[in-house]
């Protein structure tokens, strides 16, 4: 129930991006076409994940261990630009096609407040295990994918229709952003 | 001989026009507005009224001094607008609260998108929404209604209650067994309206005489109504057979919380509701889902409002990945 | 622990993070070498950023690839014109040869008092969809829809209709010979022109192909084939086909002489100075034009002499009632 | 564009190196700098806290804490404030899960004879403009409580509820929930004020 | 360019936030109110000249290829500054502002005019950038901070403008998007018609 | 359903050798449409080099612009290859060492060398998995417009 | 329940105002004004010179390739001209033009009534037939009907479906001729059913021709194989892709012909020419043609030779009503608007509609409300508002992606949006523009 509690939570009623604000400019910048939302949705739930559990054993065992938390955030952003970088080369290095057929699909995923945010948030949540903070990466990476998921399908839309000049582009989708965190709020207190 | 007309085929067109359309909705929730007026009286005219004249001139001015362009209030949709956010509503709200409720319905959900056509929320809903998380307070006060034939309720300063829902969700919280709790008007008293609640919401037989008469004009669907119906009832007929004491029973959850007047005249919106017939059952399944699970475990006492908003942004994929099956498209494979 | 460890650890810790990290970032940068050369991006700011297309590549960045690639002397970007050019060079280390400058005329004058209108079109109002569907609302089938496509594209605000003519006109300044005008007219009425010494250009405005009767029939200021023009020219410029004449640009010595014979002012000049009063001799449009090319700024050449034909002509009740569908087809 | 140094793997990992140490040295110290200070904010924080919640004292009653249990495995800090010896007044810090969203701390202080002196909030997470309201800056609602004795009835608390359940402290509008909570947190530290007296 | 211009344009030609949309999660996330918006404002712009200076200064020592870590480094490094002497002495402010500190290091404007400007000029040209930008920064924080409390809480700087409690939805998540898409429209159209 | 989605990205042709074509695809990050991206390396755009095997290679030219498409299920397949089959694999190693150790280190750390091996086994199917992720070119379809994407500027 | 096809469709008013109507001769005309474009594919090429001499029924145009057919002359009298002449779309095309002489027809043709049951020829010979004559679908896209009898090689036809539908409002021509020449269109039946070696064949007849169905079902008794369906009337049921899934519920997959799925579809009409064709050695130079319009004094149903001026049909029928707004080429749904009353008519035209000025006008288009009744009726399961919206956006590659390709161009779509967009004309542009593209890429 904890988990569910944990999971429910992350995507809808806190979503990272809709009620946390963790992650808005690629929210903004990917959100162009559904497929490559959902795609950076998925490789995002991987990425976020790995970086939490990274992220957590380096508080735990290195930074805690040595009395030394304040050096979080410039060890935590080191390690987590490396690892990004480290997962394409090894799937390049390991699978020169799939390397491709992804790098046709996919955006590159850049390091952004989301992969940071959440890492942090999960290891200075109080009572956050390593599996709590690894489901809660899950859930927020899901939540991050679905949010973007959803906007990349009004945006197509929005794209065919006749929005007036002053409002087309950013501002409209900024609009948009807002009225659909208006809706995600019908989901608060659930959890 | 005259100048003749030549125009790519075809020559002849149907009878239904936009405006036809949005005057039919218009008709149709005629008897909602007089069970009302019947119930909260002064309040519900007020409310209507001064929701209506704001919408229809909010769109007025934006077409005609911000867009400078042709001025679409002849339409009708505004005026429907206008006047669904007032159903929405309590009918003791005060009016600079309607003015920026139907201000962000116009403005904000509508026109920024392009009016109408454009949007991808429901503008009433929006608004709606939007008051309810802006001002809760004044959002969640209902006047109990009187019965116009006693006594003609007064605007402002009614006597207010709450609503069964809220009722229902209060109890519930508080761990006492749902037969237990106090107030809840009977399953009569909830068909005709005499409940507390949102002016337009509480009569369940005018709302369902609505949808007749729109069905009939062809104004609307089935499939969308009848598929947030069947799935609240089913959903919350299980749940309540599982827990009867922390579950509503399905007609209680039909006919309370606005989710007729949801199913019938708000999910139905064109603008903001998928293409497709399959589309639209996924979508009106969908709503009836979230309806039940906010009002069972969400903060919310009632969940239609954010269920359909919610759905609304869904629209586009469903859009996408829910073509209508094409002519000669491989049956099965 | 002290505090000379917690300095000592956190030394250790974060040298020994930033060694790894430099060591991945290292590896990193090998492995994605950017193989884009780094002028694309210096050509590509020396573009207009006008994404149109008129240079045959999809948009402005693939247009600099191209540059950088294979060199420029095939290519050109019409909305940057040479000293776009030039710059690209530069940043590249090459010559840009001078190219004219080219810019778009309408080879039509078939405004409704020329060319009555013989039925009333009431379909969508785009000029492909009524290309497909017929000739058009006037007895020839050649000239301008009057549907306003070749406006719609062009991203320049260089073309626009006039609504008493009904016909687009072209504001020099603004044209930068992207071709997107030329590309969607249906009835391919636009042409592309070198600007001309002085911006001074001679064309026949009209496309008609029909016999001399049918055409004059259909419009009062159509190429009846006479072949008048092709007789006057001492430079050869003109070439008659299909009762048509066209006038090579090129070969063009803007001597006006063919102006003067033609016997339906077919033929355009644009941008000249007012010519020395002379006695009518030609038909009269052309004595109107003159008298009215005297008053016309030179820029505005054609656009004027149309506008003020037309009011010399003025008698037509016509007219009012042709502008007022104009606005109503605007709005 | 400055001269680009040429890279090689030495000079990288060297530079790299440098840049890391610098930056970890220069930040230890402005740790060490801040440590003290960090430290001194966080107990004057608790220390304004208490001194809000109970009459005067001239003792250190953070130094004096103590930990009362409540329950099985849960332990309130208690912080008594004296005047010369005299004890007169005992904060309790509390918490309650029972939030709007997620857990809310409070520092509850005590007269000696078990009312309420006053109360102030340490940490929330209730929405802007609706459950922040029990904070002192934004409305004097928790102020209801101050005077009042805390009554129970076996584990039912009696008075301090809203007045919806039958209690005596009207809700905050429309946040009857974080109310609730409120309360919650308050009948907890009063279990500890009383388990402390014994 | 101009000493000027380098100065000037962080604040409308190429503001961070209303033009160049960098730094959205803090612009969003920590402007409840106007003076929570200028305090993160000026926490960015303090970061924003420190790491300005220090990668002009190092600028030619640095190898091109890890110049990216040995930013993310000296960035880092000042975020933490500012973290430890807020904890220190503005420990309510941290307090709200939370998680979008440590943010600071993404914020892509702070690496983005590291990379872009600060290593390509000297020291003073790089402190006015800095300085114009983060003030930029903090100017759209602070506007924006403020048009969400006088809707949302009908106050500007904690001083009460008129009865009552506003819009609530502008302190909340919606209002922020809602807020700034309106912003930016209002400034495009302004800017529209100067230009 | 419907016609198989198509996933497409425009490329260069590179080299043509036999019926193999070399084609360069640009791959940006995920803030390609920030404003900033042009003075923002950390978010590098990235060529990459994609071979296609096509029958009618000889219509094609070094430099010329064509699309690169395969279906969308290989997308997504390669998704789950890349991304989320490794991600389930650290889940549940992380779940069952959790259950049976109980220890967070060993979980963690665990969990996370499960990488090593998966990666390797992604390194022997290399040739299998080439065959299954092969793409198919043709000629860029001709764009009459750019769709009015959001504009950062 | 009548049988229909599934999806979507619409029901305008019918109007069928000359339903009662016999068919009458038309009188000759002065001169007839022949085209050598009647039909679907290469126009024909003329054999005959200025001052050459014709009777009706001589060939005076041949067949300019696979897909194209023969042209006869209409009338007896002189070749006077060949002009361009402009036709319905506005374009100058190809003519000849004859002035009638007499009514002389060629020797070869059997003019008597006589019902002619025997069927003499091979499939081979009647294709031949069908060919020389240039007999060409009647039912509106005109296409060579002798391709159609050529079933191609690894197909199999099973069926072949009659096409009695007249889902038109104000057509009734096809009822008329099913009505009064019966007999002759069902040995025409089984002369096709011969060519195409079937031996089942359709005749599918919306329920407002009630007393067509009855005719033919009785008259059916007479003829092996030969089956009447009356079915619900649905526009766009004459939809040949619409007709099969309604007669037996097979369906045609995108891009394919009727004999994927095994079956032929030809128009009544075209089953009398070809019995006309085979039986009589007629060549197809007249057809029936509704005249026909809410404010025209005497709509009719009339024999008419093709070439006739179609101001000729108007004068027959009361003259032109001062209210005319429009001029319409076959029905109201897929008819072509004429420029004036002078184009001739064709094989091809069904029927000329006059529709007041009142009617004529299209309303003003309001943006899409996004209300999906488009999709909803859209019989190919297409969404138009989402077609137009790519073809306004020249987003043409999606737009193929959605299939604009299968369009029928119904119309139903335009019908019932009540924001009046010109659906179908966009459509139309797109499927233009994506065909020339389609059309490159095969290149
Ligand atoms: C976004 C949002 C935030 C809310 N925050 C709180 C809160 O902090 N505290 C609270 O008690 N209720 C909060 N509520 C309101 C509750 O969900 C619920 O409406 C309220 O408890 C109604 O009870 P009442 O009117 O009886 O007080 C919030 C509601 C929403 C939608
Ligand atoms: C290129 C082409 C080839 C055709 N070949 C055949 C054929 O072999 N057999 C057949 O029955 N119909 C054939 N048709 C005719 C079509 O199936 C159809 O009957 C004709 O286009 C008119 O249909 P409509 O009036 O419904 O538009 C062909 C059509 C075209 C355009
Ligand atoms: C929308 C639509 C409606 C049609 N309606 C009819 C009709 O009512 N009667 C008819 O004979 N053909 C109709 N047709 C033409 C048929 O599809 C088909 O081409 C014809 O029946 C083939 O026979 P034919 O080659 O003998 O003309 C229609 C076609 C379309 C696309
Ligand atoms: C059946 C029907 C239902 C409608 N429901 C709503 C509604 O719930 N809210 C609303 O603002 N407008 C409604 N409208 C009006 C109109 O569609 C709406 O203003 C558009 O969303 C504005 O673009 C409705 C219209 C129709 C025809
Ligand atoms: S010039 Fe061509 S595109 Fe322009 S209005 Fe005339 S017909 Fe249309
Ligand atoms: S007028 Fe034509 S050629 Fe000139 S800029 Fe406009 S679209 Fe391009
Ligand atoms: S015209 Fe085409 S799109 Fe419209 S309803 Fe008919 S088949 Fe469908
Ligand atoms: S019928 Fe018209 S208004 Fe309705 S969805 Fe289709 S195009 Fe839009
Ligand atoms: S500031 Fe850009 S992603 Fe957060």
């Amino acid at each position: 129930m904890e988990y569910v509690l944990i999971i429910i939570s992350a995507i809808f009623v806190n979503n990272v991006i809709l009620a946390k604000f963790l992650g808005v400019c690629p929210f903004f910048g990917v959100s162009k076409k559904v497929e490559t939302a959902l795609g950076m949705g998925g490789a995002v739930v991987f990425v976020m994940t790995i970086a939490t559990i990274v992220t957590y054993l380096i508080q735990k065992y290195i930074l805690d261990k040595f009395g030394i938390q304040y050096m979080q955030t410039i060890t935590f952003i080191l390690i987590i630009a490396s690892l990004v970088q480290l997962v394409e080369i090894i799937l390049k290095k390991m699978s020169p096609s799939l390397y491709q057929a992804l790098g046709i699909f996919l955006p590159l995923i850049t390091t952004n407040c989301a992969v940071l945010g959440v890492a942090i948030l999960a290891v200075s949540t109080d009572g956050f295990g390593l599996m709590e903070s690894t489901v809660y990466a899950i859930a927020s990476a899901i939540g991050f994918g679905l949010a973007l998921t959803i906007f990349a399908g009004i945006r197509e839309q929005l794209d065919m229709m006749d929005v007036p000049e002053g409002m087309k582009g950013v501002p409209i989708a900024f609009v948009t952003a807002g009225i659909l965190a208006l809706a995600f709020m019908g989901f608060s207190g659930i959890a | 001989m005259n100048k003749l007309f030549v125009s790519p085929s075809p020559h002849v067109y149907g009878k239904q026009s936009v405006k036809g359309l949005m005057y039919g909705v218009l008709i149709a929730l005629i008897p909602t507005m007089l069970v009302s007026i019947y119930f909260f009286g002064m309040g519900a005219l007020i409310v209507t009224l001064s929701s209506v004249l704001s919408a229809v001139a909010f769109e007025y001015l934006i077409t005609r001094f911000i867009l400078k362009s042709e001025s679409t209030i002849m339409d009708g949709s505004a005026a429907l607008t206008g006047l669904l956010l007032a159903f929405n509503v309590p009918s003791n709200l005060p009016l600079w609260i309607i003015l920026i409720g139907s201000f962000v319905a116009i403005a904000v959900s509508k026109m920024s998108f392009g009016g109408l056509g454009n949007n991808i929320f429901n503008p009433a809903l929006v608004g709606r929404v939007f008051l309810l998380i802006s001002f809760p307070v004044q959002m969640t006060s209902w006047p109990k209604p009187i019965a116009i034939t006693e006594k003609m309720l007064p605007y402002l300063d009614a006597e207010t209650g709450a609503t069964p829902l809220a009722l229902v969700k209060e109890g519930v919280r508080n761990g006492v067994k749902l037969s237990e709790i106090q107030g809840i008007p009977s399953n009569m008293d909830m068909f005709i309206g005499n409940m507390g609640g949102s002016l337009g919401e509480v009569a369940a037989i005018a709302l369902i005489l609505g949808l007749v008469y729109m069905l009939v004009r062809k104004i609307i669907t089935w499939h969308i109504p009848v598929s947030i119906l069947g799935t609240i009832a089913i959903f919350s007929g299980l749940m309540h057979l599982g827990n009867p004491d922390k579950f509503t029973d399905p007609v209680f959850n039909m006919l309370t919380g606005g989710v007729l007047l949801g199913a019938i005249f708000m999910a139905t919106d064109y603008v903001t509701s998928p293409m497709s017939t399959k589309g639209m059952l996924i979508y009106g399944v969908s709503i009836g889902v979230l309806t039940v699970v906010i009002r069972a475990f969400g903060a919310f006492p009632e969940g239609v409002s954010f269920a359909i908003l919610i759905m609304n942004a869904f629209v586009p994929l469903i859009n996408m990945y829910s073509k209508p099956k094409r002519f000669g498209e491989k049956q099965k494979k | 622990m002290n505090e000379n460890e917690v300095i000592i650890a956190t030394i250790i810790t974060i040298s020994s993070i930033g060694i790894l990290a430099a060591v991945i970032l290292y590896w990193a940068s090998q492995k994605f070498k950017v193989i884009e050369d780094p002028r694309i991006d210096e050509v590509d700011e020396a573009l207009p950023a006008a994404n149109c297309g008129g240079c045959g590549y999809a948009g402005c960045r693939n247009f600099a690839e191209a540059c950088v690639k294979d060199g420029i002397d095939d290519l050109f970007c019409p909305v940057g014109g040479n000293e776009t050019m030039q710059a690209v060079a530069k940043v590249l280390g090459l010559t840009a040869s001078e190219k004219e400058r080219e810019i778009a005329v309408v080879r039509c004058s078939g405004s409704p008092t020329h060319r009555p209108r013989t039925n009333a079109y009431d379909g969508a109002e785009n000029c492909t969809i009524v290309a497909s569907l017929y000739s058009g609302e006037t007895g020839c089938q050649y000239g301008c829809l009057g549907l306003g496509e070749c406006v719609e594209v062009c991203n320049f605000d260089a073309i626009h209709m006039n609504p008493i003519t009904n016909l687009p006109e072209v504001t020099e300044d603004n044209c930068t010979g992207c071709n997107a005008c030329v590309a969607i007219c249906p009835k391919d009425i636009i042409e592309l022109r070198p600007i001309g010494k002085k911006s001074r250009k001679i064309y026949v405005s009209c496309i008609n192909e029909d016999k001399g009767g049918a055409a004059k029939k259909a419009c009062a200021v159509a190429c009846i084939g006479c072949s008048k023009c092709f007789k006057v020219c001492a430079f050869e410029a003109i070439t008659m086909n299909n009762f048509l004449a066209y006038i090579d640009p090129n070969a063009c010595k803007l001597c006006r002489k063919c102006v003067d014979v033609c016997p339906t002012g077919a033929i355009h000049e644009l941008n000249f100075p007012p010519r020395k009063a002379k006695p009518a001799t030609a038909g009269g449009t052309t004595a109107v034009k003159k008298a009215v090319a005297k008053k016309a700024e030179p820029k505005e050449g054609i656009n004027l002499i149309e506008t003020a034909k037309k009011a010399a002509e003025k008698k037509g009740t016509d007219s009012k009632e042709e502008k007022k569908d104009n606005d109503n087809k605007e709005s | 564009m400055a001269a680009k140094k040429e890279s090689t793997f030495i000079n990288m990992v060297v530079v790299l190196l440098i840049v890391s140490t610098v930056a970890a040295t220069t930040l230890a110290f402005v740790y060490q700098a801040t440590k003290g200070p960090i430290e001194q904010a966080k107990l004057k924080k608790q220390k304004n806290a208490i001194k809000k919640v109970v009459a005067d004292f001239d003792n250190n009653p953070i130094a004096e804490n103590f930990k009362v249990a409540i329950a099985e495995g849960d332990t309130l800090e208690c912080y008594p404030a004296k005047k010369g010896d005299k004890l007169v007044g005992l904060a309790v810090k509390t918490y309650t899960k029972k939030g709007f969203s997620g857990k809310i701390w409070l520092m509850v202080g005590y007269n000696p004879d078990g009312s309420i002196n006053n109360i102030s909030v340490l940490e929330h997470k209730e929405t802007p403009g609706l459950g922040d309201k029990m904070e002192k800056a934004k409305s004097d609602w928790s102020n209801k409580f101050n005077g009042l004795i805390p009554e129970f009835k076996g584990d039912e608390p009696v008075n301090i509820k809203v007045t919806k359940d039958g209690g005596v402290i009207d809700a905050i509008t429309a946040t009857t929930i974080s109310s609730r909570a409120f309360c919650d947190a308050v009948n907890r530290s009063f279990i500890a004020f009383k388990n402390s007296q014994k | 360019m101009s000493k000027v211009n380098i100065f000037t344009r962080g604040f409308f030609k190429e503001n961070a936030v209303f033009v160049m949309l960098l730094g959205l999660c803090p612009a969003l996330g920590t402007t409840t109110s106007a003076i929570n918006g200028l305090a993160m404002g000026l926490a960015t712009t303090f970061v924003l000249i420190m790491s300005n200076i220090v990668v002009s200064l190092i600028k030619s020592q640095i190898p091109d290829k890890v110049r990216i870590p040995a930013y993310i480094v000296v960035i880092a490094s000042f975020v933490t500054v500012v973290e430890l002497t807020m904890k220190a002495y503005l420990p309510e402010l941290f307090a709200v502002l939370g998680l979008f500190i440590p943010l600071i290091v993404v914020n892509c404007l702070i690496l983005g005019r590291a990379e872009a400007f600060a290593s390509k000029n000297n020291v003073f040209d790089s402190i006015l950038d800095g300085l114009g930008m983060g003030l930029g920064f903090a100017m759209a924080l602070t506007i924006l901070g403020a048009v969400r409390e006088v809707l949302g809480s009908g106050s500007i700087f904690d001083i009460p403008l008129y009865e009552g409690d506003g819009a609530l939805v502008f302190v909340l998540a919606p209002g922020a998007f809602i807020a700034l898409g309106y912003l930016i429209a209002i400034l495009n159209k302004l800017t529209k018609k100067t230009a | 359903m419907q016609e198989p989605e198509q996933i497409e990205h425009q490329g260069i042709i590179k080299k043509i050798d036999g019926n193999e074509i070399d084609i360069s695809i640009v791959s940006i990050a995920a803030c390609a449409s920030c404003s900033a991206k042009g003075v923002c390396s950390a978010s590098d755009v990235e060529e990459k080099i994609v071979q296609v095997k096509t029958e009618n290679a000889a219509d094609y030219d070094v430099n010329e612009t064509v699309d690169i498409y395969y279906k969308q299920s290989l997308g997504f397949r390669a998704l789950f290859l890349g991304y989320l089959l490794p991600f389930l694999i650290v889940m549940a190693t992380l779940i069952t060492i959790m259950v049976i150790t109980g220890s967070e280190g060993t979980a963690g750390l665990v969990s996370l060398l499960t990488l090593v091996p998966y990666y390797l086994v992604l390194h022997f199917t290399k040739d299998k998995l080439k065959e299954t992720f092969s793409f198919s070119i043709k000629k860029s379809y001709p764009k009459l417009s750019t769709m009015t994407n959001i504009n950062f500027s | 329940m009548l049988k229909t096809f599934s999806k979507g469709g619409i029901h305008p008013p019918e109007n069928k105002l000359t339903a009662n109507k016999q068919i009458e001769m038309l009188a000759l005309p002065k001169t007839v004004v022949v085209p050598v474009a009647q039909h679907i594919g290469a126009p024909a090429k003329i054999i005959v010179k200025r001052g050459d001499m014709v009777k009706a029924g001589q060939i005076i145009a041949e067949s300019g390739g696979f897909i194209s057919a023969n042209i006869h002359s209409p009338v007896s009298g002189k070749v006077t001209k060949f002009d361009k002449i402009i036709d319905t779309s506005g374009y100058k095309k190809d003519t000849v033009i004859i002035e009638v002489e007499g009514d002389e027809w060629v020797d070869t043709i059997d003019k008597s009534d006589t019902l002619i049951k025997e069927i003499s020829l091979s499939p081979e010979e009647i294709v031949k037939r069908v060919n020389d004559s240039g007999v060409v679908g009647l039912g509106g896209a005109t296409f060579p009907s002798y391709v159609k009898l050529m079933v191609p090689k690894g197909k199999k036809a099973d069926v072949l479906i009659l096409n009695g539908v007249e889902c038109e409002p104000y057509l009734t021509s096809d009822h008329r001729l099913m009505l009064e020449k019966g007999e002759e269109m069902l040995v025409g039946v089984k002369i096709i059913m011969k060519a195409i070696n079937v031996n089942k064949a359709i005749i599918g007849i919306e329920n407002n021709k009630k007393d067509a169905i009855e005719h033919l079902t009785t008259l059916c008794q007479g003829y092996d194989g030969i089956t009447v369906v009356p079915l619900k009337v649905k526009y766009p049921q004459g939809g040949e892709k619409q007709l099969i899934k309604a007669t037996i519920n097979r369906e045609i997959p995108s891009g394919a012909l009727p004999i994927e799925v095994g079956a032929v579809v030809q128009n009544v009409g075209t089953a009398f020419a070809v019995y006309e064709a085979v039986q009589k050695n007629k060549p197809l130079f007249e057809r029936v043609i509704t005249i026909t319009g809410k404010s025209l004094k005497n709509p009719s149903n009339f024999l008419v030779r093709v070439g006739t001026a179609t101001s000729n049909l108007i004068e027959a029928a009361g003259g032109l009503p001062e209210d005319t707004g429009k001029i319409i080429s076959g029905g109201p749904m897929m008819g072509k608007a004429l420029l004036n009353d002078q184009s001739p008519v064709t094989k091809g035209t069904s029927g000329i509609l006059i529709m007041p000025e009142v009617e004529s006008q299209r309303r003003k288009m309001l943006p899409c409300i996004r209300c999906a009744k488009c999709v909803s009726v859209c019989p190919m399961g297409l969404e138009p508002f989402l077609l137009m919206t790519y073809s306004v956006k020249k987003e043409y590659e999606r737009e193929e992606k959605e299939r604009v390709m299968d369009c029928i161009e119904c119309g139903s779509c335009s019908y019932v949006c009540p924001s009046d967009r010109p659906l179908l004309d966009y459509i139309r542009l797109g499927k233009s523009e994506i065909g020339k593209i389609i059309r490159s890429r095969k290149a």
